[in-house]
């Protein structure tokens, strides 16, 4: 096992990852920028070094820095966290070059899921169910465009190959509008991304997002543990997470599980993964979407339906331990559920950084809370603004939003805004407390 | 005026969330004030305890929580020259060589001051005013973090 | 100039809004002043909003934080009879009888003013001095908690 | 299920329980003396009342005053919390009377298990083993004494009947000094008691302090929930729990649960229990001392190795529900271990009432806080000192210590003492971390 850790990370997920060092015995190396001093986590730290300003560009983003410091304090290790470097398949390679081990997947993993036609290939392959689509840019002769959006069947949906994030899509429900919206959408890629190359894809008018949690091991064994329901988002931001999604049958379960287990398999994956899934609630069939090759904000509901400690398992796997448990010992019980706790005010979705004066975080059976912020803390205004994770556990779906409910009564934030009391209003919202709500639910309850 | 009226003037502010009482009367004034203890409630945590130094100190600075280098021994002032990246501080090219500047030497705008090493590379730094070094504030070989002080300079007036 | 004038307008200075007095009355001259933002950050819970009263009111006074208390209009000053107990207020020994006290009613130490029920027991509470009742603050039938102000009276001199 | 619930309690179990209603929407009431006013249950009940000074015997214990309190805001149940009047018979009696439920056994349990003789008996005849020993006073024949001590077996512990709380006890190690001990004791208790009946008990040198949950409905069905390690003491005061206990097997705990679950039916028990033994690990043998007729301070660790909120069960089976689940839907799953944080000075071990100026509740996975402080909250000096509890829950002991030892370096509180520095000596200590230290084992730690 790893002597030292180098954290590559900021906020909640750098002190988690902290916390499963601390548990194992390993020291800690808090990487930080200038205005970061301050963080929980680098006061915790065994050691820590300043590798910046503000700017992520040249700080928690500046691979120089964050290997230097490597160096400089003999870390073994480097945790990538979530965001900044950790999806980025130089980085790992660059760490890996340098003589640490990279706290995630092989940087060929991470360059695969990273092109999104390449994962989509790799995935089908494997017998993991994608979106029908063109598998691939779109023909230039109108007749075939019209052939494969019959083919698809309607609505399709337009997207630019170099877009992302929601930008350079269009959806077109009949064959009268086809050709108009691809010249169209051809037109702004070009504009936008310097690309004009589409593809095209099934469009699903009111999905669910379904995403299951995998963990392989070095020497190609893999189990999944279970799945994720995140379709409360706003802007395509994870709002609200639970485990298990609601409706979704053992038997389902195991059949998809299986699948995704088989598929990093395959591909000889490392380390912990989610494959993030569209799912049709009416045919009750899942649509691949993408692999995130790290560790996910969300993985705490995993971790408290199965027992399982999802990063302390991605250091053990890092370390080249071989997987400890078979997909029978991975027992779920329980529901979970957790809110995001963001700095922002609560009218207009902005950021409200700022210094925090009091924070009273809930307590009682069932109640985890995963955050960095303290009193006396400031919010600075550069980076996220997730300021934390409340997550509640109980027997059942329903305990468990109760639990929530009461602890969302109990927490007090001052100082700054956040979006407690849109949590409030979601979870006693009668169609969220039915469960198995869209990806568009909240945008319309937001509308009302 | 006598020390009872007083006494209960202080007594009066310590009670109060007043902060400053002055009372004249004729040729007498007395004034009290406080400075409180202002800021909000900040939880501190605790530094862990230095273990028992089995290895070499690598970050010093980073074991001591940033407000304790105030409390470090003034330091002459000048312009000082602050690390641009992390890495390991050479005052010389090699092992064999001199120190590119001791305390006490004159440097011309340009000129190299140390080496820091990050990721195989040497990166030479140099000085951006000309003048005298006062003072060399870290020690040959040791790791330096972004935004560590590393020389103060004396500038040419 | 007394130290009873200047506790006034320490309270005054503390109540209000204002951040410094000052006062001259021809030799003398007192000044207070404050710096605000000052106590220790103490966690405030939202008070569960009141249920659009679906029962009767049972505890008003549980339902406001205490600090509110001072918020109400001011009672008139004098003697505070409070409530030795919990239970419900009652003016009269029945339903049919003439209350005990009227506002304006003089009585003398050791008259009942109002009975308290507290398990089907009803406990007779006396006035422990004389003097005029200024105010009733209680309704018939209301429940009170220990300590709740019940009356004011106005002592005999 | 009961509409509102008052709750005739203080601090950390008033919440807990406030807590339970919030999430089965059931209203509360608070009542409280005079300096509990800012207590933070009494500022979210639904309602609260005054009940009278600081005094506990003019207020906690105030049975009128508490049964008014009732009356007034039309309660229809009152929760005893622990501790105050959670164990009076006559509070239980009078509060069914009165026409509210009470959230507890039946009175005439209350009684039987309050003396401690008649409790033996119970226990005895239902076949749950007890502490060999005379059964009742000693005879007063000297021959008589010395073959009911060569019975027993030395050494022998003398107790005074009318004694308690670790006064009028001698042990006795050889026959020599048997009849001296015997009159010396007497003597003492004669004085110090006016009562001078003793009885005699084996003594137990080195035993270990395990304890059986037990929850029954009021129609005659009763599940056991496995014992708790509760051996980390001083002065008869538990410091540190656990559960399950250390090294106790399956096959134990399944003989010694169905024997005190059997117990409790043939006693017509109702409502959650915590039948007490001390444990010999040589000869691997229990011995029942007492029984607790209410919620025990350290029900956590059970609700998390069980999945069960024990006061929601408490609630559930005082409004007259049958048992919903049996003895085999009892899983334990993990290990839980709890730290009671008291406010003490940590040299002297006396209370430390005051201000708190800072309060920072360690977090992450596996950790749940108990407590009802918070920064600003004023610990006043009337009341038993313990502030709140810190458990952490992991697959296996060693996770939930090593999560322990990181939240016990993570918490912080300012203002007042606190005996954190305590235990995080203890679970630092080689001897704790192995499991199974017997009831001296913090004393003697504490003399090192």
């Amino acid at each position: 096992m790893f002597g030292k850790i180098l954290i590559a990370n900021r906020g909640e997920i750098a002190l988690r990852v902290q916390r499963a060092c601390r548990e194992m015995g390993i020291r800690t190396v808090a990487v930080h920028s200038e205005p970061d001093r301050d963080l929980m986590h680098v006061k915790l730290a065994d050691e820590s070094v300043c590798i910046g300003p503000a700017a992520s560009d040249k700080s928690y983003l500046n691979i120089p820095a964050v290997i230097a410091a490597a160096e400089v304090t003999d870390a073994e290790a480097i945790h990538p966290g979530f965001g900044f470097l950790s999806e980025n398949a130089d980085f790992a390679e660059r760490v890996e070059r340098s003589g640490f081990a990279f706290i995630g997947p092989r940087p060929e993993s991470i360059r695969m899921m990273g092109d999104k036609i390449a994962a989509k290939v790799a995935m089908r392959k494997a017998g993991v169910p994608c979106v029908p689509g063109s598998d691939g840019p779109l023909p230039e002769d109108p007749a075939e465009i019209h052939r494969l959006a019959r083919e698809i069947g309607y609505p399709v949906i337009l997207k630019a190959a170099g877009g992302g994030g929601g930008r350079g899509m269009r959806v077109v429900h009949t064959e009268a509008h086809l050709l108009n919206a691809v010249s169209l959408t051809t037109a702004e890629a070009a504009r936008a991304f310097g690309n004009p190359a589409l593809y095209m894809e099934k469009f699903l008018e009111t999905p669910r997002h379904i995403e299951f949690q995998v963990l392989c091991d070095g020497h190609g064994n893999c189990v999944h543990l279970g799945e994720r329901d995140c379709s409360v988002q706003r802007r395509h931001q994870k709002v609200i997470e639970e485990a298990p999604a609601p409706g979704i049958s053992a038997e389902q379960r195991r059949t998809m599980g299986a699948r995704v287990a088989q598929a990093c398999q395959d591909i000889g994956y490392r380390g912990v993964g989610t494959i993030e899934f569209l799912y049709d609630a009416v045919a009750q069939t899942f649509f691949f979407i993408e692999m995130n090759t790290r560790i996910q904000v969300e993985h705490p509901v995993t971790e408290l339906i199965t027992g399982i400690d999802i990063v302390k398992a991605q250091i053990r796997v890092a370390a080249g331990e071989r997987l400890w448990l078979s997909q029978d010992d991975v027992q779920l019980r329980g529901h979970a559920i957790e809110c995001r706790l963001n700095a922002e005010d609560p009218e207009r979705f902005v950021p409200s950084p700022g210094q925090i004066t009091a924070w009273h975080p809930p307590g009682g059976p069932g109640i985890r809370v995963d955050s960095h912020i303290y009193a006396g803390y400031r919010v600075p205004p550069y980076y996220d603004s997730m300021i934390g994770k409340l997550i509640a556990f109980g027997s059942d779906r329903d305990e468990a939003l109760a639990r929530m409910r009461s602890a969302l009564r109990e927490i007090n934030i001052e100082g700054i805004h956040s979006n407690i009391a849109l949590h409030r209003r979601i979870v006693d919202d009668a169609q969220f407390a039915a469960g198995g709500v869209h990806i568009h639910y909240l945008e319309a309850l937001l509308d009302l | 005026m006598d020390i009872q009226f007083i006494r209960r003037l202080a007594d009066l502010l310590e009670k109060s969330s007043i902060d400053e009482i002055e009372v004249v009367e004729g040729e007498s004034k007395v004034r009290l004030s406080r400075h409180r203890e202002v800021p909000v409630a900040a939880v501190s945590y605790a530094v862990p305890p230095a273990a028992p130094s089995a290895g070499p100190a690598t970050m010093p600075v980073a074991e001591t929580p940033p407000s304790a280098v105030k409390a470090e021994p003034p330091q002459p002032e000048g312009y000082m020259i602050k690390s641009p990246m992390v890495g390991t501080f050479y005052r010389a090219p090699s092992p064999e060589a001199k120190p590119f500047v001791d305390e006490g030497s004159v440097v011309k705008a340009g000129q190299t001051l140390c080496i820091i090493e990050a990721m195989k590379l040497l990166n030479e730094i140099e000085a951006d005013v000309s003048g005298k070094i006062l003072k060399i504030l870290v020690a040959n070989g040791q790791p330096v973090e972004y935004g560590e002080p590393l020389f103060i300079i004396a500038p040419e007036s």
